[in-house]
């Protein structure tokens, strides 16, 4: 999808892959300090199609495929955007960042609180994230709470086309440095088992989704579902499931995680009194437990039954199938949650 | 070279070449009608090594069980050569409780310590590990050395160039072997490495370096041979690059759209070159080729059928082993 | 601090780097596959002085310096590990982490999982955290937060001699690869500020502290206080003082993240029915919010008053010792929070 | 060399090292009576570059403030020769909301967008962002360069390997300083390094290499140009080792008791050096000296005036600058 194509119809519909990179190529177009880097973002077009086209139509000198190091090139992307350009660095699975995460979280997220505002970052580091193709423990971590967890960094997580491209064109103009973590499961790839939602309506021309503002995708009254990302889908599912036999749950996609919107969260809680997090990442010291305290650091009382969790229960990501799948947030481990918290 | 090592690093060849294609009969067996990484009985992303057996036969005909391997993402032949359980393999690859982690694992993640073998799916990050099993096996006053592999794109890694420095710095009896089939996924070595030569960054810490320019399997013999001798000896470690060949994809599905020398591939395949040296040489011909054909394929369609015949992990299993047990 | 040396008095006393220290040593005696790596572990005897003595007492064989290449000899320690020798290998300062992640959280932590539980990685992974001192944003912080979060690998944090010693005993001899993180401020160290409850009683001989067992160091009836390291000791004070003015806090060393002792937690609280979770890691998607999830997923009516929460808000560690200070969990801004909890 | 130029670099150095003393001064001052570090106006750890003042001169005698410099923990003498600005570098240290960083960095954050000066705390990973801003400098088409500085001991890590090749397969303009101390920390360079000249890592990487064996700030400057001018004219980067000296500890209230080397460090104290030799060459005598250590004295007593006056940074300011405003 290149913006040199005539434009589709309105309520086109995009897969969220071929919607990030529309937000990636309209910034280009519109902002020449914009360039994108990292491994296989070139002819290969990203392994995960987040960048397809971008160099046919941008050229080798603003879309640069790197050598396998990412301490340097996520260092160069730093050092382009401390310069003013506004990068947009490519960490191919979110599982690498421990071979750069020094870049990351002691570069990149610091440096403009360390030089009392003086230095701006503007940059996006995108990475793609999650399992469920037996890709094993070093390539189906979703670890967004790794990243939340360390200060100077906005991390925003898309579930869907459209907000794919929200998100992306508001990380692109922020001048902070922004954390874009996109599930493989949601990019609509021709080559993985997707989720339906995963090719969908995205708004044509300039489209933003504030950073920092979760989204209640179904609105309900009987239990709250905070979720993110593949997870979202999973929930609506079986929503819509319970929905037949008179469980209604709101179902909120965060889509930021910092900043994280508390207030969508207690609003949703305030009606509903029951909360449950689906989470991918792990479970403890992460997103599910953040979202749990900032309800009872508010008021525990909203919450008429013990909060409840459906996360990757503090193991490494297991490669079989059935080990993977008893692992993972899935449906069935969502809709017992739902059932556990209303008969509660 | 002796008629009988050249016909074991042949028959390594062969097992390793049968190998692969029985696992890329497999993998797609099951994905069809439209390719879906995630379903089948083998799923998940698979790098088979084939026109790479030079480097693994080559190399691991001078180790024994009690050496060391750390191989990359692309692991089955490094791990067939230096003789991991091949059913064991296998139900580890289709993800079975008979597999080598019981399914835990996968194909980026066989850990055969019968025979020291481990592999790593994060780049050049193989290297640092085996230079802690060469300590080990020094400070035991073994000669037993550790063989840790990696590809051209890795080298350009920061655990590349520590582990380079520690090991010679420690005299540690480690020999690294960097795999240079052109590629790193889509990027040609031209992107990715500003020197034409690895075994010329050997220089940067003070040790041998060699490049084995064309995939043949003596000169990688010849090439590992003195590198293992030198760390057996306690004179520490070697850097051997060779110019091997990536014949398929970077893993299956991979259209391979951007390679520029596709063409050429099918001539450079190593299998019928040493072949047909072999038979120049006299040393092989139908009867016997056949012969070890089929040997590798009775080896590897029995380890298949063990993977297939094996049950699958109970999904109540799956905390089992997040820690040791006291 | 040596074994050679003629023992100390029954009651003697030793500064936390002593007592850590002082198990290493005795586990070097009693087990000739452990030895010591890293940057200064040698004739510097640890920056922090968690090595001194150990060159002198066992050699450069077994107390090797390394170069700067945390990467490599971290990874060098896994390698002896899974050969059967058990290396405690220093990271000098937490905030390092990030040039050697993936060999310790993609490798270290799940090579035992991977594996099906045929290859163990026993080793003691030790490095220093906290600040306090002005060391600035990137030799500040505590991070256990960030290691908890994955899985593989157990976490513990010593706030006193004698647990320093029983911890280290216990994480050598543990099977598992054991994060060992030392504050700077409990150490001990004639050159920093010290609490003065860092030089304390230290068992001699055989000292174990068993990995997962949380310690209330004062019992009390308003308030859980649920803290580690450091601020253990702000904590206890704060304590002794509001004490005097009638209000009874019951202070919860956790001493160990992972395993994390969970039902220590919820017997405190379940007694107090108020919950302040004390932290000088960073505030959001660590240790706090796990420590109040854990109690509100069980039932959050055992909590009398919101949950409340005093850690480091998500901002990086600022040097001028006024910022400094109004980020760190003082004792000043504990008390408010125990005030404002019995107050609600 | 120019008589003009030899005194710049003396100018310089002076200027360093006077900046050194006070500081080491204003440190220790009030950290009495007992050591802690922790206390007084100047809190935190300390890395002073006392003796290492003929790299910094030598190499930046050759930039503008148009040029970038990453530096390391050790940085001021760095900043100093580039120009940042002497008193909000020094209200940065004494942590005053007229710092660079109204407080928020301190010594090893230094940060002057004004001349793109910038330093870490974490080994060699100064490295890598010295690519971007040279990038950035090379695509609007400028002959802006950046220099990246590292310690002997960085030179072992990651990042620095990986930000040699990327500069040099995209032909970036840096200068790669690498300042051979002989320690880092307590490390001798033979213990940490398995080459005795990082100039002869630069091979791996296709690019010049350079190792300046006497800490002559003459000999950095030649060196220097030459690296300067081949960046400049879109040649490449180049890597710069000067083997210079320690002449204090590894930060302030290092014992240096691991310290081999310690006799002689006063005699190979450059400074004394360099005066002789401009003394021996007539570009120098008492009262010159006398003057350009008033001069320095004037401006560094001024900034460490202009920081005490300053005031502190409010507490409830503490969270301020976390992001950047909309
Ligand atoms: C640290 C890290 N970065 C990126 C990747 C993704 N990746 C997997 S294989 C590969 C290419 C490796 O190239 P090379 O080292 O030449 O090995 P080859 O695949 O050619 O055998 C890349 C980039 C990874 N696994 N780890
Ligand atoms: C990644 C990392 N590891 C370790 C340290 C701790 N450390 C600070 S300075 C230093 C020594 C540096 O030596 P060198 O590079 O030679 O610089 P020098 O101090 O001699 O100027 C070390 C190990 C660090 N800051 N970052
Ligand atoms: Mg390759
Ligand atoms: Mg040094």
């Amino acid at each position: 999808m290149t913006l040199t194509e005539p434009s589709a119809p309105a309520g086109r519909k995009l897969s969220t892959a071929k919607a990030m990179v529309e937000a990636i190529a309209q910034e280009m177009e519109r902002d020449e300090r914009v360039f994108v880097l990292g491994e296989d973002v070139g002819s290969y077009g990203g392994i995960f199609s987040s960048t397809t086209g971008l160099l046919d139509q941008f050229g080798p000198r603003r879309v640069l495929d790197t050598p396998i190091s990412e301490t340097a090139f996520i260092g160069t992307a730093i050092g382009a955007a401390v310069e003013g350009m506004r990068p947009v660095v490519e960490l191919m699975f979110v599982d690498f960042f421990g071979v750069c995460m020094d870049q990351i979280y002691n570069h990149m997220a610091k440096i403009h609180y360390e030089s009392g505002g003086n230095v701006s970052v503007p940059m996006v580091l995108t990475a793609a994230v999650g399992g469920g193709y037996s890709d094993g423990a070093q390539h189906s971590q979703c670890l967004w709470g790794t990243f939340a967890h360390l200060p100077g960094m906005k991390v925003v997580v898309p579930s869907n086309p459209a907000d794919a491209k929200g998100l992306m064109t508001s990380a692109i103009r922020d001048d902070n440095p922004v954390v874009y973590l996109f599930h493989k499961g949601v990019m609509g790839l021709p080559w993985m088992a997707k989720n339906r939602r995963s090719i969908g309506p995205v708004p044509e021309g300039d489209h933003t989704v504030p950073i920092g503002k979760a989204n209640v995708v179904r609105p309900g009254s009987d239990v709250t579902v905070v979720t993110l990302s593949l997870s979202v889908h999973h929930a609506l599912d079986v929503a819509d499931e319970l929905a037949g036999q008179g469980v209604d749950c709101e179902v909120v996609d965060l889509r930021s995680l910092v900043p994280l919107d508390t207030e969508t969260i207690l609003d949703s809680v305030g009606k509903t009194g029951r909360l449950l997090v689906v989470d991918e990442d792990y479970l403890s010291f992460g997103l599910s437990g953040e979202v749990i305290a900032r309800v009872v650091e508010r008021d525990p009382t909203l919450l008429r039954a013990p909060a409840a969790r459906v996360a990757v229960p503090d193991v490494p990501i297991p490669y079989a199938r059935p080990l993977e799948y008893a692992v993972l947030p899935t449906p069935a481990r969502i809709r017992q949650a739902v059932l556990n918290l209303v008969g509660a | 070279m002796e008629a009988q090592d050249r016909l074991d690093l042949y028959r390594t060849m062969v097992l390793i070449r049968t190998y692969e294609e029985a696992i890329l009969r497999e993998y797609h067996a099951d994905k069809k009608p439209v390719f879906d990484i995630g379903a089948g009985l083998v799923p998940g992303e698979m790098h088979l090594s084939a026109g790479q057996e030079p480097v693994a036969a080559g190399v691991c005909a001078h180790l024994t069980g009690d050496d060391a391997v750390t191989a990359t993402h692309r692991p089955h032949h490094f791990a067939i050569a230096h003789g991991v359980d091949l059913q064991r393999m296998t139900a580890e690859i289709f993800g079975r409780t008979t597999g080598l982690g019981g399914g835990r694992g996968g194909h980026m993640h066989l850990f055969d310590p019968a025979v020291h073998f481990s592999c790593s799916g994060i780049i050049a990050e193989g290297y640092p590990p085996a230079l802690g099993q060469a300590l080990a096996f020094q400070r035991r006053g073994t000669d037993r050395i550790a063989v840790a592999v990696t590809g051209e794109g890795a080298a350009n890694q920061g655990a590349f160039h520590e582990s380079l420095n520690l090991a010679a710095l420690w005299k540690l009896p480690v020999v690294f072997v960097v795999e240079d089939n052109d590629w790193g996924i889509s990027v040609p070595r031209s992107a990715s490495t500003c020197v034409t030569s690895n075994a010329d960054r050997a220089a940067g810490y003070g040790i041998p370096g060699v490049r084995v320019e064309d995939n043949s399997v003596e000169a990688v013999h010849e090439a590992a041979g003195q590198a293992v001798a030198r760390a057996r000896a306690g004179e520490g470690p070697s850097l051997i690059e060779v110019h091997t060949l990536r014949l398929w994809g970077h893993f299956e599905g991979d259209a391979q759209g951007y390679r520029s020398d596709l063409d050429g591939v099918p001539g450079r395949d190593p299998l019928p070159t040493y072949e047909n040296q072999l038979r120049a040489d006299g040393e092989l011909d139908d009867a016997k080729v056949a012969g070890f054909r089929a040997a590798a394929s009775e080896r590897v369609e029995a380890a298949i059928a063990f993977a297939k015949e094996s049950p699958e992990p109970d999904p109540a299993t799956a905390l089992d082993f997040v820690f040791a047990r006291a």
